[in-house]
């Protein structure tokens, strides 16, 4: 049965496969800085929904940024010191950074570490693996990052290196992205995604009704630190710079925890939305006030801050009045609509 | 050789090594009185203000800006900064919290975290993100080879004083008792006749005031710049949870440990290391003791 | 005064803020791009002055009628002192603003990654200010040219440095003096300590300790204290500006005492800054950085370069207010001014433009002797092929003194213009 | 003193009491009693401003119960006595007193009052500085109920204060009920234990699943079949 | 044999023993009452059958296995399923999620998804609920989350069913429902069944046997009638008569 659903997503489909060509006729000349920016957009979008498959169900993570980092470094540093190319360096790093998910969750699970423990465990976490990255100085360089080894003149299909060649890197990142969104459809309709729902509200009920909630737990953290370990690797191999702060770190946690809070957590694009959101957000308000000559010298050096600062307000505004973000505050809305 | 840091790997039993230990006393001192801001916040209202070092960042300026901006003596300035911080805290809880009571906890502590970026980019946009200081010089005292700051045993007395007054005040009056009293039993608290909101914004205001004093304290040895409140915000949380959420005591002790965890790791292998250790060695604790050190199982 | 000379100057006062460009006079135009920070540690580092002196050079250059019948419309972007906000704003300026040659860059960090990716885009990248060797060496970049020092040659000459002074003012031969290498963990940082642990080994100087440290760090005391226990003779320090503040802090409330310390740039080169803080603590300090090229005699230059570095210092003077014109305000005009002058005047006439390849080939030709430049060395650049390619190989270092406020240069001995005061004079904050 | 009309209350959607009409005057010991989950604590709770109600009237000595902020609910004269007692634990006995004494009214008479209840109640002086959470079952109760009469309350509410006590404290506890009636409080009991709750009050009111069932002094509840037919289903 | 024998089980929380050495069987078939007032350890012993809690000593044997200390999923797995005195509902699922997720995960075999929906039809249907896709557990009143507690045990596929307090908060007409409903599964579905409640009066007309739990002690196992003139549960229920 071909639904409403389905054409959007096909005409959705059309757009995103034609997109840098539309992009150029847009922008003809500027096709790469906007492709740079829609390319950035989707790999964050991509980690997004990795932790929003986490943070639907009360596992309020603020661990995914050691995620991103674990595999961006890992990538980095096996290609770098090792000569092992990202095709099995991201693997590796996948699975590097499962097995630390899988450590931190496994006796969080067990004993029941929910909520603001949950949350401060996994903060301590992101802060312990930004530091070792940060100590292992000699290796990561240290706190002002590294970037992994150029091969030939920059475009390989061996390193994976793509980033010269912009059309093609959007094609692989939005390959990417399109992999997590099937990813966060499939969980949704699994049963699996009903026993985390679940055991989100009532973990006891759950276990009554035979669910192994650790098991469950379990692997939905290792499905999505993986998937943000990947991100993370992408974001590396694109962007060819690394930094405890731009991939690593509280700093990544919180924006990843916002953004997805800010789209809407419990929509398929929620995660994208809020993607959307802060990245188009930071960039125009950079670029729009440091442009405008008006701008800048009544706001001066604010101009720096000012993107975070409407973040910060609009997310409390948001976590207040619109605690299920801006797509499901719209999808509810639109199925009320529809249902009266 | 597998780590580099092992390069640097210098930890002999020497009169450093002592001083490294003492360092350690005096900073505990000043994280003591950090986690226990956060700690009665968190005892009394069960929110956790991920904010809370942003607070202690918003007095650090402050505390600029009265001084090198208003030219006001420092003493002044300490005053009026503890008053404000304290007035952020009342305000922060009135204007933030209140309204996500009733919310999952998870979204009390997220909200604040917005309210994080918020102060972290209104101080860039006031202040620039440039390091700060008030160029306060207050030297240091020897014993032999070992030095200690002034500003630290400074730090370390006015802390220790300060806990001793907030106990004071938490045994010795009604809404001191009050406080102690609400996270033992929330809901009986109206059958004592004691208006929760009005607890709740005490607290907020002791908690914001005790930010405001560690910003004193703060300024004396750091320099002030709109990210400081990360480097201390983490380690907070972590010293309150060790302790046991609520358990000023365990908060006490915890920051004790930590503190040594810091400094001896970071003069033995590198200041990271020190951290990392640190955040690890509280990891493993939660495992084991999910309710922290000394909290009480529920 | 002439009609678009005025329009220019106009053009110059909006460029510092604005990416727009000028539509009114239907004249030819070369867009560059210019990437500094303006904000952040960096900013206080040495960032800013680089800049102003970067954009002395476009409003002189400018002010004589541009290049070739060109005006030269500079876009200024802020990197903020981060180095993702760099990238991205490289993007923007390559890929919105369409600038034709993108420039400046202060923090090596920055360097670094946006070298490689405006190579592989095949854009024309000239860095003024970053030193790290990290930046070229193995890379085999195509189109990006520094005719600044690089960060060996930083390491090298504090090293160098203590040899030659060791038996005469330690009265110790070489291989008794230890030293400390203290270094911020970015490329900048670790490109130095590499260069003084490599240089100071060779040399027989015994390493008391090396250990790098995050810039941002808020407590380096367990550093200071492990300094202490070493008991270096001379300290080897690179950082930018909130970390050298912390350490001095640090290191003199611990009462960390040494003969000398040698500071490489970055934050050392800012001394206006390090006097306001600490006073006559600073006193005596040494800073490894490319001359400021007003220290030098111009009579020593190739003729008429003194009367641009008059020029330069007369407009950084009047912009800043300051007394003293920091060494990274000649950095960035001088390669601005190199670049101006010499390489793209060539481009445009010889290879027929601007773009990269002509850019490239004119840069590859580049052939100016020593003495002429205002900060003394010369330019020519290592050919393809090299593992240094793109980077000048005539530029040098000097090792300078700050003697009661004033600069002067200690090394090499050929450019001295002071005895060298070591070890610190009793009664220094930090003498032994 | 205390008038309650057609009063309904609940948790979401779950009704828990059903057009509760009852009221205690000024000197009485009123009994409510009634199985498990016949919505007795409910009661105590409504009153006391803990749990609001849905709907009906509710006045104490003419002020309008439902109107009164749960915390100004104490300051009209009502104390209550919580079911299990829920003294704070790691609070010594004498802190939970102070606390008792909260209100205004109350901590302008703070010493006169705790000489007051000391000498009520000998043993709460011994252990004045011990952890309330520390003390026997028994004591807790004699803690709570001292705690309650700090604030110089006019009516006590107390719910199943033998709830979970040995049957030799339950005795004790009853005797400490007759005691604070001796001092001339009015008071509202709820119990489980019928008969002995009968022997104290005056007045009693029988719950069943929410609703009254049946009222009257406490000898004829005793002798009713009812409360039989309520409690063990013949 | 007994499908279910409890033997010895003490739990203590802290220093507080809530259930001290009480021990009975449940035969295959019956409907067991296990009652008592507020705080006499009936729920402490439910608890710790249905894997909540871990018993400090004693065993627990069903169908001569041991399940004492054994994890709530697990018992479930054995084919012990339970109701929760107040019920708890999965909010964000809708009625038939609620069940198709207990005979997904409830069940030992693997169910296909297509089976699972229709064990929960069958299970909603059985308990007098809607069993449309659309229903969700939003305005439900107490009778209607009890019987889908309810549909959500009987879903696991279960041969023993623990309920707990079912009929707290409800009207005399919905209780006589309720029974009649327990009595219902027994007969159709031959569930053996454990009923916790401390409302005797229903229980009564539907139940085996009852045992009586008084703090934290065993102190009647026998017929319901005998129950209701035993002295010790009489003095247990309406207090020591006489003294």
């Amino acid at each position: 049965m071909i639904t409403q659903k389905h054409i959007a997503g096909a005409i959705g489909l059309v757009v995103l496969l034609l997109l840098p060509v539309l992009i150029k006729l847009i922008f003809p000349g500027t096709d790469r800085y906007y492709l740079h920016l829609v390319i950035q957009i989707l790999i964050w979008a991509f980690i997004y929904t990795g932790w929003s498959l986490m943070g639907r169900f009360g596992l309020t993570s603020l661990g995914h940024g050691a995620f991103t980092g674990i595999g961006a470094y890992v990538t980095v540093l096996l290609w770098n010191f090792a000569g092992i190319t990202p095709w099995i360096g991201i693997p590796v790093a996948m699975v590097v950074a499962t097995i630390a998910g899988v450590l931190v969750g496994y006796p969080c699970f067990r004993l029941r570490i929910t909520g603001h423990y949950f949350a401060l465990l996994t903060l301590a976490f992101t802060e312990f693996v930004r530091l070792c990255i940060v100590g292992l100085r000699d290796w990561t360089g240290g706190s002002l990052g590294t970037q992994p080894a150029r091969y030939g003149d920059g475009l390989s299909l061996y390193a994976f290196q793509f980033e010269p060649n912009r059309v093609l890197a959007y094609y692989i990142v939005l390959a990417v992205w399109l992999i997590g969104l099937a990813i966060w459809i499939k969980v949704d309709r699994s049963m699996d995604r009903y026993a985390l729902d679940a055991a989100s509200q009532d973990e006891d009920a759950a276990a009554s009704v035979g669910i192994n909630v650790t098991r469950e737990k379990l692997k939905i953290t290792a499905l999505s630190s993986a998937m943000c370990a990947f991100g993370g690797a992408i974001y590396g191999q694109y962007q060819m710079y690394i930094g405890p702060d731009t991939i690593a770190g509280l700093g990544v946690s919180l924006n990843i925890v916002f953004a997805v809070i800010a789209g809407g957590i419990w929509s398929l694009f929620g995660p994208t939305f809020g993607a959307v959101f802060t990245q188009v957000l930071a960039e125009t308000l950079r670029v729009g006030l440091r442009g405008s000559e008006t701008l800048s010298k009544i706001l001066g050096q604010s101009a720096l801050a000012l993107d975070t600062f409407i973040y910060g307000l609009l997310l409390v505004l948001f976590i207040i009045y619109m605690p299920k973000g801006v797509v499901g505050t719209l999808a509810e809305r639109w199925k009320r609509k529809a249902g009266s | 050789m597998m780590f580099g840091f092992f390069s640097s790997l210098d930890c002999s039993l020497d009169i450093f090594f002592v001083e490294a230990l003492i360092n350690g006393v005096l900073l505990a001192g000043l994280l003591a009185l950090l986690a226990l801001g956060l700690n009665l916040i968190f005892g009394v209202i069960d929110v956790v203000w991920i904010c809370y070092a942003e607070l202690v960042m918003i007095g650090m300026y402050a505390i600029f800006y009265f001084v090198q901006v208003l030219g006001l003596p420092l003493p002044l300035a300490f005053l009026l900064a503890i008053g404000l911080v304290a007035c952020s805290g009342a305000l922060l809880h009135y204007l933030v919290i209140r309204p996500v009571l009733d919310q999952p906890p998870i979204n009390q502590l997220l909200v604040t975290g917005g309210v994080l970026f918020l102060l972290q980019a209104a101080a860039t946009m006031a202040f620039g993100i440039e390091f700060r200081n008030l160029g306060i010089r207050l030297g240091s005292v020897n014993f032999g080879d070992m030095s200690f700051a002034w500003s630290r045993i400074i730090t370390f007395a006015v802390a220790l004083g300060a806990m001793i007054v907030l106990w004071q005040f938490l045994t010795r009056t009604y809404i001191g008792t009050a406080i102690r009293a609400i996270s033992q039993d929330r809901q009986i608290m109206p059958l004592m006749g004691v208006d929760q909101k009005k607890v709740y914004l005490a607290t907020s205001a002791i908690g914001g005031g005790l930010a405001g004093l560690a910003a004193c304290l703060m300024v004396l040895q750091y320099d002030i710049y709109p990210q400081i409140g990360l480097q201390f915000g983490p380690l907070t949380f972590m010293i309150c949870v060790l302790g046991g959420l609520g358990n000023m005591v365990g908060g006490f002790v915890a920051a004790f440990i930590i503190a040594q965890f810091i400094t001896i790791g970071g003069s033995c292998v590198a200041t990271e290391w020190g951290y990392a250790v640190a955040f690890l060695f509280f990891m493993l604790v939660i495992f084991v003791r999910p309710q922290g050190l000394f909290g009480a199982k529920s | 005064m002439n009609l678009w000379r005025s329009a220019a100057c106009a053009a110059a006062a909006i460029g510092l803020i604005s990416s727009a460009s000028l539509p009114a006079a239907a004249q030819k135009e070369i867009k560059l791009g210019i990437i500094y920070d303006y904000t952040g540690p960096f900013a206080g580092g040495g960032s800013l002055p680089a800049a102003i002196a970067t954009k002395i050079a476009v409003d002189m250059i400018n002010e004589r009628g541009g290049v070739e019948g060109h005006k030269i419309v500079a876009t200024y972007a802020d990197a903020q002192s981060k180095s993702d906000v760099a990238i991205n704003e490289a993007e923007r300026l390559l890929n919105e603003v369409k600038v034709d040659v993108l420039m400046g860059v202060f923090s090596s960090a920055h360097c670094v990654p946006m070298a490689a990716k405006v190579d592989a885009a095949k854009r024309f990248m000239w860095a003024n200010v970053c030193v790290a060797s990290a930046v070229f060496k193995g890379k085999n970049l195509q189109y990006v040219f520094r005719p600044q020092v690089h960060s060996d040659q930083f390491g090298e000459a504090s090293c160098n440095f203590i040899a030659e002074n060791a038996k005469t003012k330690l009265k110790k031969d070489p291989k008794d003096v230890s030293v400390a290498i203290l270094y911020e963990d970015g490329p900048y940082g670790t490109g130095v300590a590499a260069g003084n642990e490599a240089k100071c080994k060779e040399l027989g100087i015994k390493i008391a300790h090396k250990e790098g440290y995050a810039a941002t760090s808020t407590d380096l005391s367990a550093l200071v204290t492990k300094l202490r226990r070493a008991r270096p003779d001379i300290i080897l320090h690179t950082g930018y500006n909130p970390d050298i503040t912390l350490f001095l802090r640090q290191a003199k409330e611990a009462g960390l005492k040494f003969d000398a310390l040698i500071g490489h740039g970055a934050g050392y080169g800012q001394i206006d800054k390090l006097i306001e803080t600490f006073k006559g603590d600073v006193n005596f300090f040494y800073n490894v950085d490319p001359v400021a090229a007003q220290l030098l005699d111009p009579k020593t230059l190739a003729p008429g370069v003194g009367d641009v570095t008059a020029e330069m210092v007369k407009r950084y003077k009047a912009e800043t207010k300051v007394s003293e014109v920091p060494p990274h305000a000649s950095m960035g005009f001088n390669q601005q001014w190199i670049f101006l002058t010499d390489v793209l005047p060539r481009a445009i006439k010889k290879h027929g433009g601007f773009d990269p390849e002509a850019l490239r080939k004119a840069s590859l030709e580049t052939d100016i002797p020593n003495g002429g430049t205002i900060q003394g060395y010369g330019v020519k650049f290592f050919p393809p092929g090299h593992q240094m390619s793109g980077q000048n190989e005539r530029s040098s270092p000097v090792v300078m003194q700050y003697v009661d406020g004033v600069t002067k240069i200690a090394w090499p001995a050929n450019l001295r213009t002071i005895d060298p005061v070591l070890p610190f004079p009793a009664g220094h904050a930090y003498a032994r | 003193m205390l008038d309650l009309k057609n009063i309904d209350a609940g948790y979401g959607a779950f009704q828990a009491l059903f057009g509760i009409s009852m009221q205690v005057n000024a000197g009485e010991a009123v009994a409510v009693i009634g199985a498990n989950g016949a919505g007795k604590t409910t009661l105590m709770r409504v009153i006391s401003g803990m749990l609001p109600a849905s709907a009906g009237a509710m006045t104490m000595e003419g002020t309008d119960l439902r109107a009164t902020a749960p915390h100004k609910v104490v300051e009209l004269g009502i104390a209550h006595v919580p079911e299990s007692r829920r003294l704070f634990p790691r609070l010594s006995v004498e802190d939970n007193l102070r606390l008792g004494a909260f209100i205004p009214s109350a901590r302008a008479h703070f010493s006169e009052r705790l000489d007051y209840v000391y000498g009520l109640f000998p043993r709460l002086k011994e252990r004045r500085s011990q952890f309330a959470g520390t003390m026997s079952g028994g004591e807790q109760q004699m803690c709570a109920i001292a705690r309650a009469l700090m604030s110089k309350p006019k009516l006590v509410l107390l719910d199943e204060p033998s709830m979970g006590l040995a049957p030799v404290i339950v005795q004790q506890v009853f005797e400490l009920v007759r005691r604070i009636r001796a001092e001339g409080y009015t008071v509202l009991i709820v119990e489980q234990n019928v008969s002995q709750v009968l022997k104290v009050a005056d007045r009693a009111y029988l719950l069943e699943v929410g609703r009254m069932v049946q009222s009257g002094s406490a000898a004829e509840l005793a002798a009713s079949d009812e409360i039989r037919k309520a409690y063990m289903g013949i | 044999m007994a499908m279910l024998r409890v033997d010895g089980l003490t739990k203590q929380f802290g220093g507080f023993t809530a259930v001290s050495n009480v021990s009975f069987e449940v035969a295959e078939g019956e409907i067991l009452g296990l009652i008592g007032p507020n705080g006499s350890g009936k729920s402490t012993t439910f608890n710790c059958v249905a894997g909540m809690y871990v018993p400090t000593a004693g065993s627990i044997a069903f169908e001569g296995g041991e399940i004492g200390g054994l994890a709530a999923n697990q018992v479930c797995h054995k084919g012990i399923a339970r109701t929760f005195q107040i019920p708890r509902p999965f909010r964000n699922l809708t009625l038939l999620e609620n069940v198709a997720l207990s005979a997904h995960f409830g069940a030992n075999a693997k169910l296909s998804r297509a089976q699972c929906w229709a064990k929960a039809e069958e299970s909603l249907a059985m308990v007098g609920l809607p069993t449309d896709a659309y229903t969700s557990t939003d305005g439900l009143g107490a009778a209607a989350l009890k019987k889908l507690e309810l549909a959500r045990a009987l879903a696991t596929g279960p041969r023993l069913l623990l309920a707990d307090e079912s009929l707290n908060g409800l009207d005399h007409s919905e209780m006589d429902q309720a029974a009649d409903m327990l009595e219902r599964i027994r007969k159709e579905k031959g569930i053996t069944i454990v009923w916790v409640e401390h409302i005797m009066g229903v229980l009564m007309r539907v139940v085996d046997r009852v045992v009586v739990l008084d703090h934290g002690e065993k102190i009647f196992d026998g017929k319901p009638a005998e129950a209701q003139t035993d002295k010790r549960v009489v003095e247990v229920y309406l207090g020591e008569t006489d003294h």
